[in-house]
């Protein structure tokens, strides 16, 4: 098992009602394994799952990536800094 | 004829100088945006145009639903945030190799109409260089890649503005 | 619905914003051009975008005869160059009816290295709308039409840097 | 005769060594014809003829052009403001 901190933003951070969690996860977890995971143990934000955007060590991260040991994973919404258009 | 020779004295120098002492800012701040201040760090001697592009916060917006805001809350996942604007800098560089100088900033926290939320800059010796191009071109990936988040607070209630692009492998 | 209710009647309010209330600031100076209080000026409810261009004194020239600078000299035909610079405002208006607020600025008298000496900002709702465009519009019209000089005070002596345009009938 | 006057802006003021003159021309005269007078009457200015832009009341002027009475007329270079490219 790894030991890896998630961290979340805007709507997943409301819906999740925390900033952060830590999680031991199998060692070949996926990003998608990962989300099948928040989906189960977070039902709140199954929904958010569909259009996640996923980091790990502030990297954006794609469903087929492997979770590294130690890893700083984060989960939020597709950004919205700087003017809205 | 002594021209020439200053001319081709300046060149190697200014090329030290292209290398290594070109500024580049970034910042993430609960702090008000101080155009006067951005310009100066980012003007060096050789430096004779800047374009600079700031998004405010609108009170009122007509376009698609029309709607009122009474303020703005920014949120920023914030090394991450800093490290994609240190990359947004990088590829204007590799884009526009004659850029001089590059700040980036948002400010983030509760933030009311009429407010400075985000600048770009860029600097370069002369305005037909692409330096147009190079602010424009940094707002634009601003919005796509970095992580930054507003909740709109408005007459009607909250709720998160959410964006629509999605990052691919690399960036 | 609600929503929409409010959307109708926001526009009729809004056209008279739009036809009465946009800032347009012209002035030669001697002060010191400060970036904040013009944004500030040129900012409306309505507005979330604003571009701005400003040219500085370069003190090093590397482009076509490589140069150093000590100092430029401006002047203006002051109540001619007004006039020109509201016209340049016209043209951005009628090219453009979206921007809202413009500030043209020219800074006159003795100006050294790295001072900025002019600024044209154009503000809008939204960044993609041409407020970028109206800015490098107005920019380029301001070194065509507005009757401004300098002179320019280097190492090997002061010349008059001329222009090029002819200004056409009408212009 | 009209009275006008007619100021020098950069180097024109520089070699008419003066900001401003009064002059009475003949109501019928253009701008062509001003050229030729001041290249009479100021040979320093002769050579400037060539490239010079005359405004009569602020507006661009062209060689065609007659000049009112009462003009205020301004000769000086193509403008170099703003940045310098």
């Amino acid at each position: 098992m790894n030991r890896v901190k998630l961290l979340f933003f805007a709507t997943l951070r409301d819906r999740a009602g925390t900033k952060a969690v830590e999680l031991d996860v199998p060692s070949d977890l996926t990003v998608l394994g990962l989300k099948h995971k928040i989906s189960d143990e977070y039902p709140n934000l199954k929904e958010s799952m569909k259009s996640v955007l996923i980091t790990i060590n502030r990297e954006y991260a794609f469903d087929e990536t492997v979770i590294p040991p130690n890893a700083e994973l984060a989960m939020f919404p597709p950004v919205s800094g700087g003017s809205w258009r | 004829m002594l021209r020439l020779l200053r001319a081709e004295n300046h060149r190697p120098r200014n090329d030290v100088i292209n290398i290594m002492n070109f500024p580049t800012i970034f910042s993430i701040t609960e702090d008000e945006i101080d155009l006067n201040d951005l310009l100066a760090k980012i003007t060096l001697t050789s430096t004779g145009a800047a374009a600079i592009f700031t998004g405010m916060v609108r009170g009122l917006t007509t376009r698609n639903e029309a709607h009122e805001t009474e303020y703005l809350e920014y949120e920023a996942y914030i090394p991450m945030a800093e490290a994609k604007m240190k990359q947004v800098a990088e590829e204007i560089r590799e884009r526009w190799p004659v850029v001089e100088g590059i700040a980036i900033v948002q400010r983030i926290g509760k933030l009311y109409p009429k407010t400075p939320t985000v600048l770009i800059a860029c600097t370069a010796a002369h305005r037909d260089t692409g330096v147009f191009e190079a602010a424009r071109y940094g707002i634009d990936r601003l919005k796509e890649i970095v992580p930054i988040w507003k909740k709109e607070v408005s007459p009607d209630g909250e709720f998160w503005v959410e964006g629509e692009y999605i990052p691919k492998a690399g960036e």
